[in-house]
């Protein structure tokens, strides 16, 4: 796509800051917050915030169970959000989606049900160098427990998945692979309909963590070719506490449940219980019902905007922070260098500065970005970096931003005297 | 409510048609409504072709919506095929109940219907799709 | 206690209604809500609903990993909150507070990670008779993966918990008693302080179910002598999708830990990794961070009217209640006589009417009460009911609703004949 | 933040005090900062008696806050009792560093002292509470 297209389908993201409360509180630095953190956790829109409150003001009861008024109009809008992320995401069916707490649990999910269940001694496990922990600490318990062999396929110089290593590694004949489809810590994306493919063709099924992709970009799970996906509520601009597991029908029906209790069972008797239907099955105890609606409204906002075009927005602020970066002395930027590589997540160094000090400077300069290891410490072995600063962008962004985080690294290097 | 709880419905709960178990029986399964846990059973007896139903009885207790549900069910089998039933509308099974089934209920109207797929088909019966048979729509 | 001296502390009951916007909402029936099943979920009072939305609006962001103002501020927040329910149920240190999504994920996070280390084919686990799901089915899927046996401890006619026959299944030296504080089906209060002391006694550990007492009356775990204890946020007021464990410091150090993933980690290798330390190490991902706050907010709202004050008006509420049912015919009210052993939870039958239809009539009235087996079917086993109906009083209850639901009663017995 | 990355802490930062790896020592530890992943080790070399530091290093990489931490906080050891060690205040160690240092920075200034009393008593040695240490309060 050239700049040009590129430009027309770019709406301008500090008109929609008007939607987010946050930006009207005032900045201990004075200035106006340039939010440069949305992949850790994003603001909320008035809409969704909005949503949960009148969700626990006037529809809420306990969900399934309620033989009143109250009861089944929350029940209703329940599973209107449910049906809400099926849609979002190209599901079947909405009995394919779990709701969870976050991305963490849903890959937690398939480990301790599918794996124990499916992955025994001996057995192979691939994970990449490039996850998150989310989708590698859990692998490797698994792994741990049934004594199966966990190994990560290689990342290339700038930030790819090693296809050359994944085919080697696939050859081997795994179980499961266990892949992210944007890394948060590289901002890479994933090609995944091939990924699928050859994991398939090797007869490996595929947990797809998309916790960094379905909030940016247009997902679709039948495209993909995935078996499992992963996402949380709360990096979408909805809800903390509530995140989706999407498998398909067979695989969630051929599971075990996770957690057991109320809820999640067809009939308890002291000798032994049965199971509910999917996806009630995996969903033991009272959920998270207001945070549901919360969601539903996110998804809402996200498909107002439409997710071509939230993808087309950060592209372009991705390109212009990019070339913004390469500009400067002593600052290098990690991951693939073309946008249709690179989600707008950009993941740098500053020589002579260590990252933790870089986000305090930027934070008196009203800049909020990340600072560390991004949960993926195994990234910041491969390229020997103790740790990165983190800027990612997202609807709310614009070119100041980019701006501003151009000056606050300059900022930087004039306060350690680096530059 | 009044509307739910109509003449009719509290005569089949006092007195439902088709209660009991059937001895021979060619076809045989229980199940519960896992909202309330409420069991039903029921039992039916085919043609010498294994193909039409020739008597039909329903079993268990429970509410005044599930038992006038199967009593009202159970009288529309004899002489259906089983094709015809693997085909029956849940759907229309709600309607046949005359009465307005809102959400809460709809499994209570429904668990005749699951208990003779069921019956039927084996253990993979599944539950409707509730927004579907709510919506109007055909079976899942 | 006189009642005289409880109508004293009882305060009223209506006048809290103003603080709940559900009670706002106009009911189908055209009449005033009686809500009846804050056992199931309780409504939210506004200054949670607010909370949530401050949290959300202004200070909301990752926690524990930025450097930035908005994410100290969100984790000073969510550490508070922390520190909110320890005080609440007082546990000696916040450290000792694990986040959850509700009871039922605290009692599997025990059952997971306590039990898969501790428990081995062989042992003794004892539940009992009077459990919820969620302090069964855990037990039973433990049991069933280490090849342990589990017991269940004999409930009376009247739904006490029989001390006889805990003593002796005691004698056995189980591992474990899971054990409720107050049941969601019958409204007994156990006595746990003897119960723990019988417990430890014979070397057992004892894990309190506690989502039915903690909204209800003072809980302190010191003085119950409990060793983890699991509570739900959503029944004390606060929002959906956060819970807590608690457990003795010691035990939590010496557990693995359940979920993995981010947040809860030191240091991961593609070799390894090792563990945050209590209670981060049960916190994997992102947690319920505003949710969080607005339990904060539930608990402050119980702690400006106290928990004796709760306790003492739900305890002239029942009162009252029991005596009205006792003076209908064709009604039978579960669980022990005394207000003493009995908290603000009513499950009884009607004659000849299913509890289901009993619900139904009941919405057509206004009235908002629980049909079914209440998530507790060996209960309903035990007493050889298919289920019953359920009212549950709390705090915004006042003796309106206790005529209401006689009323109510009354209406369903002439409908269907049975009066 | 001026005030956070005064000169001094830039001059620590960037030559630090007692640098490096003594061999032979007598104590050893190594950990890391769970947030960020930074690693710190530190060496000590005791008297004859096994009582008093005599000499000390720290080493590994991080931010100014933690090599300033570490830099400061290793000056001061020398001629220390072990029991002296164990009895130091986190909070002195955080105020000695002579800037203000909040919540999202105090296990970079923390982290000399956590490596310290790992040496000191071992692997139980617990990060300080941060709520005690930035009310001014004591010990954990
Ligand atoms: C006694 C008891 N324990 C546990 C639970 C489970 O609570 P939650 O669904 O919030 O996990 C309940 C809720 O119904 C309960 O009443
Ligand atoms: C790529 C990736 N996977 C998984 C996660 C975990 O998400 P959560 O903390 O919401 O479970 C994150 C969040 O940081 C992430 O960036």
């Amino acid at each position: 796509m050239a700049v040009e297209q590129l430009r027309r389908d770019v709406f301008d993201g500090s008109a929609l800051r008007a939607d987010f409360p946050v930006f009207d509180r005032p900045h201990r630095s004075g200035l106006p917050l340039a939010f440069l953190d949305s992949a850790a956790s994003a603001p909320k829109p008035r809409s969704v915030i909005e949503a949960v409150a009148d969700a626990y003001g006037h529809h809420y009861a306990n969900v399934h169970r309620g033989i009143y008024e109250l009861s089944e109009d929350a029940t209703a809008r329940f599973e209107g959000a449910r049906r809400a992320v099926a849609r979002f995401i190209g599901a079947p069916s909405d009995r394919e989606i779990v709701f969870v707490r976050n991305a963490t649990e849903a890959i937690n999910l398939v480990a301790f049900s599918w794996g124990r269940t499916n992955v025994g001694a001996g057995d192979l496990i691939l994970s990449t160098q490039m996850e998150h922990h989310a989708n590698l600490v859990p692998w490797q318990q698994l792994a741990t427990e049934t004594g199966a062999r966990l190994e990560y396929v290689a990342i290339t110089d700038d930030g790819r998945l090693d296809l050359d290593d994944l085919r080697a590694r696939l050859a081997q004949r795994p179980k499961l692979l266990a892949v992210g489809h944007v890394s948060n810590a590289l901002g890479t994306i994933n090609p995944i309909e091939e990924v699928s493919r050859l994991a398939h063709d090797a007869g490996a099924l595929v947990v797809l963590d998309a916790a960094q992709s379905v909030p940016h970009m247009p997902v679709d799970v039948t495209r993909l070719g995935v078996d499992f996906l992963a996402l949380s509520g709360h990096k979408m601009l909805g809800p903390s506490g509530i995140g989706a597991l999407w498998g398909r029908r067979e695989l969630l029906e051929a599971m075990p449940p996770f957690m057991t209790g109320g809820s999640m069972i067809s009939k308890v008797t002291l000798e032994g219980t049965t199971w509910a239907e999917v996806p009630l099955k995996f969903e033991a105890g009272t959920p998270a019902i207001a945070e549901a609606a919360g969601l539903h409204a996110a998804i809402d906002y996200l498909e107002g905007i439409g997710m071509d075009a939230v993808r087309a927005h950060e592209r372009f602020l991705f390109e212009q922070a990019r070339d913004a970066l390469a500009a400067l002395p002593g600052v290098r930027l990690l991951g693939p260098e073309s946008a249709d590589e690179h989600a707008a997540v950009l993941s740098f160094v500053i020589d002579g500065v260590h990252p933790h000090d870089v986000a305090t400077v930027f934070d008196h300069h009203g800049v909020a970005v990340r600072a560390g290891h991004h949960c993926a410490q195994p990234v910041m072995a491969r390229y020997d970096l103790p740790a990165t600063t983190r800027a990612s962008l997202y609807v709310y962004n614009d070119l100041d931003d980019v701006e501003r985080l151009v000056s606050a690294i300059r900022a930087t290097q004039t306060l350690f005297g680096t530059a | 409510m009044d509307n739910l709880y109509r003449d009719f419905i509290l005569e089949h709960y006092r007195e439902p048609h088709n209660k009991g178990v059937l001895e021979p029986h060619d076809l045989h399964f229980a199940d519960s409504n896992p909202t309330c846990g409420d069991e039903m059973s029921m039992t039916l007896q085919l043609d010498d072709a294994k193909q039409r139903v020739v008597d039909v009885a329903f079993d268990g207790r429970g509410c005044a919506i599930s038992q006038a549900s199967a009593s009202i069910l159970t009288d529309e089998l004899r002489g259906m095929s089983l094709d015809e039933l693997r085909a029956m509308d849940p759907g229309d099974v709600v309607e046949n109940l005359g009465v307005p089934i809102g959400p809460a209920r709809l499994k209570c109207a429904l668990l005749s219907y699951k208990v003779l797929q069921g019956a039927v088909i084996g253990a993979e019966a599944r539950w409707p799709d509730e927004a579907d048979v709510l919506a109007g729509g055909s079976a899942p």
